[in-house]
């Protein structure tokens, strides 16, 4: 059963893309209802496998490891591919919905929207260093097409200022496999951990690749390209960005970390980059106060929400290996939890605008009478957003809370009450104005009721998250239990 | 054996120069022609580093089909910039 | 003051990386993977050890590598495909360069299907071929013959699709077969190869010709006149 | 100083070139050539470094071959979105233009 579910999840959205290419728009949203069932049943399957049976490896083409790609399906692994589903899913659901049929260029939006699917499920599932990289290309182009989609002019300078910034991030991770690939002779993820312990590597490989793929996932001060490409793209787009092309590449960091951190990594990296972090929380939240279009607000709420994920760094370096786990625990819980309620809200926001007819926040005056569903899902999510209990987000939070006890580093706690506190400041202000009293007649256009469902669901499962917690928790500890072929 | 270093010292000069040139030009069309001068230069020194298979994609695609892009996109630009590139020692 | 910071910056990047190059390169490497490719050469069902791993050991790389080329033309196309901006001009049609062409063409077309079949034992292969294949095509284009399937319609995204389509069937063969996903039987993996290399010359060349004659955004009508009227 | 030594030093010296010519040019063609000059340095890196006495590893070469096409796809895609952004601002960089 196994040998099936790992090549379906890989061949799905490739054939997928083929298809859709081939077909305008409606025919390959029909194509890509089919597929998304189809992913989901997969992505289910493979989660309750490695659940049950722990994780495994799979060698691509039959070839070993050092010399054939193997896939590392873990616990972590599978749970994000399941995450990728859900999110994915409603962000296409959604998509086939609100975007325009009639415009000639929106039949590629199937097509690059299948192939950054398949980038993303072999980033989680990769376990070569040469294979993230050329599928985080993958996953680059794909999002950077989907942001040009339908080339008016401040589409495109944010697509173009994304694209310069995400080939100079992969050019820096690929330095690091060429030095890495220089020093051990192997690729494979796996092979490396095994060898870094007599063979230390370089640090500069960790910088690098650190440098490289904080570029890419808009770690602060290099997030200059982040609020333009997912404020000014289309609404479904701008939640896969922010959901999850933004944690692929921290989670190939988070991988690295996690193999060679110990040997090479030192106190200034970590400590480095959890400043960084904190420093991207207070910046992004104050920037996200002072926008005045609602999509630039959560844009910059998501750079501010990417600062926490880097706290993962100077919480699992030289500390006990409890509190290594607790961290990984926190920062992984934070970024599903991220992933479901950022989608919510820009999708709740895409109806917002929608409805509103205006992208200014000062327009939502009297949303809240007359569209209280689409305010509901909106504020939903920024409840997880904002960490408080009992969504996910207050869990992750509170893990996270622990861990820097436990490490003995409390200025985290700081930072972490202080985003807290800022993320509800542009929350509130996005409420406040939406509570004004406009006249008595209903001036909105009100999206169909399937647009709007959506993002309640998707906001709905980042509140539900905080009650399940433990489940994922306990499927992601799971490590590779020994090869089922 | 002499020699053969001072021909790949020549050719890594060469390669250095033609990069920093493509970078510097002032006119945009001097630039893209330095570029294509640097992917044959690379494709020579792949023959060296013993990949024959690389200096045959590289002399293809780099200098051959990417030097044509750039070439059609310089067309299309069609203005010699002469502030724009403020180039590294300038 | 910027100058200043990213030479700095710079100089610094450049000194690190080449005194971690210098100790890489003095120390030897735990694993070599020469010789597991070499001991995997005789059922790689090629000859040539950079195809055999390019097509056979590391074909997930290769597979979404072209993926990446399918999603650069098709992000051209999707530009494209916004109201045509360019009348389809033919660049340039002068007598000598055709001239030229009568010989180059054919002789190019021998070259790029010696490439392909090169590739599996000597130095060659799909993307070399493909490159030569698709310069032939600018070359057609520039001389002004009309290459009317480049037209943003069925035929070329069937182009740009093919070699994917046929490289992602092969592949998904292996794992209805009950093994490993991108795994080819023994003894058809040399035939195997050759077909997923055909499919994908075409393509790549289908991808770099559409790229530059499908490339949006040309001057407008009034500084470029349409060569339409002379023919 | 053997061959491999050289032109490890080559890829060096050209990663330090491209990543200043990237950040200091602000014109769209010229950061692209930068980013190619870049990336060229990466792969003799790549290669040289996995070759110390130049006995050819077929596996970083095939990655070079790999590396390559990717960056050819990444650069046609700059020049298509370039080229539209030049028409429909007449700006050959990011600065200003429409909707800043």
């Amino acid at each position: 059963m196994l040998a099936l579910l790992i090549p379906g999840l890989l061949f799905t959205p490739l054939a997928l893309a083929v298809l859709c290419l081939l077909v305008n728009f409606r025919i390959g949203r029909l194509f890509s209802w089919v597929g998304i069932i189809v992913q989901v049943l997969v992505a289910l399957g493979l989660w309750a496998t490695v659940a049950d049976q722990g994780g495994l490896y799979y060698d691509l083409g039959g070839w070993a490891a050092p010399l054939g790609i193997e896939l590392r399906v873990d616990g972590l692994a599978v749970t994000f591919v399941l995450l990728t589903a859900v999110v994915a899913s409603a962000a296409a659901l959604h998509a086939g919905a609100y975007l325009d049929p009639r415009k000639g260029y929106q039949s590629y939006f199937w097509p690059l929207l299948w192939f950054l699917w398949a980038g993303l499920n072999g980033v989680w599932l990769a376990g070569d260093l040469f294979n993230l990289y050329v599928g985080l290309e993958l996953i680059s182009l794909a999002a950077v097409g989907l942001v040009a989609l339908g080339g008016e002019a401040p589409a495109l300078r944010a697509a173009l200022r994304y694209l310069y910034a995400a080939l100079l991030g992969s050019l820096g991770y690929l330095l690091a496999v060429a030095l890495v690939y220089g020093s051990y002779g192997t690729l494979s993820l796996s092979g490396i951990a095994e060898l870094a312990a007599d063979h230390p590597p370089a640090p500069l490989i960790l910088v690098l690749a650190a440098l490289g793929l904080a570029l890419k996932t808009a770690l602060f001060p290099l997030h200059f390209w982040l609020p333009a490409a997912h404020g000014i793209a289309k609404s479904p787009v701008s939640a896969l960005l922010s959901a999850l092309v933004v944690k692929a590449s921290f989670y190939i960091m988070a991988r690295l970390w996690l193999e060679m951190g110990e040997q090479a990594g030192s106190i200034w990296l970590a400590q480095g980059l959890g400043a960084l972090g904190a420093a991207g929380v207070v910046v992004g939240s104050w920037q996200a106060f002072r926008q005045s279009r609602l999509k630039m607000v959560v844009a910059y709420s998501s750079v501010a929400q990417i600062g926490y994920l880097f706290l993962l760094f100077p919480l699992s370096w030289g500390v006990a290996t409890t509190t290594a786990e607790l961290a990984q625990q926190g920062i992984t819980l934070h970024l599903i939890s991220h992933a479901l309620a950022k989608a919510a809200m820009f999708l709740a926001a895409g109806n917002l605008i929608l409805a509103v007819g205006n992208p200014q926040v000062s327009a939502l005056a009297g949303v809240s009478r007359f569209l209280p569903f689409s305010l509901f899902s909106f504020g939903l999510a920024a409840v997880s957003l904002m960490g408080l209990p009992p969504s996910g987000g207050f869990v992750a939070k509170w893990l996270l809370l622990q861990a820097s006890l436990a490490a003995g580093q409390w200025w985290w706690i700081g930072v972490l009450l202080l985003g807290s506190l800022l993320s509800a400041l542009y929350v509130f202000r996005i409420f406040r104005a939406s509570f004004l009293e406009t006249g008595s007649d209903d001036p909105f256009y009100h999206p169909p009721r399937s647009l709007e469902v959506i993002p309640m669901a998707l906001a709905v499962m980042a509140i539900g998250l905080g009650f399940v917690a433990n489940l994922p928790l306990t499927v992601m500890a799971l490590p590779v239990g020994g090869g089922v072929p | 054996m002499m020699t053969e270093l001072l021909l790949d010292l020549l050719l890594v000069v060469s390669l250095l120069l033609t990069a920093l040139c493509a970078l510097l030009a002032q006119d945009l069309f001097r630039a893209v022609v330095m570029f294509m001068a640097f992917g044959l230069l690379m494709a020579l020194a792949w023959v060296r580093l013993q990949a024959p298979d690389i200096a045959l994609a590289e002399a293809a695609l780099g200098a051959g089909l990417t030097g044509v892009l750039l070439l059609d996109a310089v067309s299309h630009f069609r203005q010699s910039d002469s502030g724009a590139g403020s180039g590294e020692s300038s | 003051m910027k100058l200043l910071l990213v030479l700095i910056a710079a100089v610094v990047l450049t000194v690190v990386l080449g005194q971690t190059a210098w100790q890489i390169l003095a120390q030897p490497t735990p694993v070599d993977l020469r010789e597991l490719v070499a001991e995997a050469m005789p059922d790689s069902g090629v000859a040539h050890p950079i195809t055999a791993v390019l097509l056979n050991f590391r074909s997930y790389d290769t597979l979404l590598e072209i993926g990446v080329l399918v999603v650069a033309g098709m992000a051209g196309l999707s530009m494209r495909a916004v109201a045509p901006l360019e009348a389809p001009a033919m660049r340039t049609s002068d007598t000598l360069l055709q001239a030229l062409l009568r010989w180059f063409v054919p002789f190019l077309l021998v070259l790029s299907a010696y490439l392909l079949w090169a590739g599996s034992d000597r130095s060659g292969g799909a993307f070399q071929a493909g490159a030569v294949l698709g310069a032939t095509g600018v070359l057609l284009r520039l001389g002004g013959v009309p290459l009317d399937f480049l037209r943003p319609g069925l035929m070329l995204r069937l182009g740009l699709v093919l070699g994917f389509a046929v490289f992602l069937l092969v592949a998904v063969m292996g794992a209805i077969r009950g093994d490993m996903f991108l795994a080819y039987p023994q003894e058809w993996a040399g035939l195997l190869i050759v077909v997923i290399e055909a499919a994908l010359t075409l393509s790549i060349a289908m991808v770099l010709v559409g790229l530059f004659a499908v490339a949006p955004a040309q001057a407008t009508e009034r500084d470029w006149p349409s060569r339409e009227g002379k023919r | 100083m053997t061959p491999v030594q050289l032109y490890v030093l080559a890829g060096v010296l050209l990663c330090g070139l491209g990543f200043a010519g990237f950040l200091l040019t602000s014109h769209l063609l010229r950061k692209l050539m930068a980013f190619n000059i870049m990336g060229s340095g990466t792969f003799l890196l790549l290669v040289g470094l996995a070759q110390p006495n130049n006995t050819p590893d077929p596996v970083p070469q095939a990655l070079v071959l790999t590396g390559i096409v990717v960056a050819l796809a990444a650069t046609a895609l700059a020049l298509v979105l370039m080229r539209r952004w030049y028409h429909l601002s007449g700006r050959t960089d990011l600065q200003g233009g429409p909707g800043d």
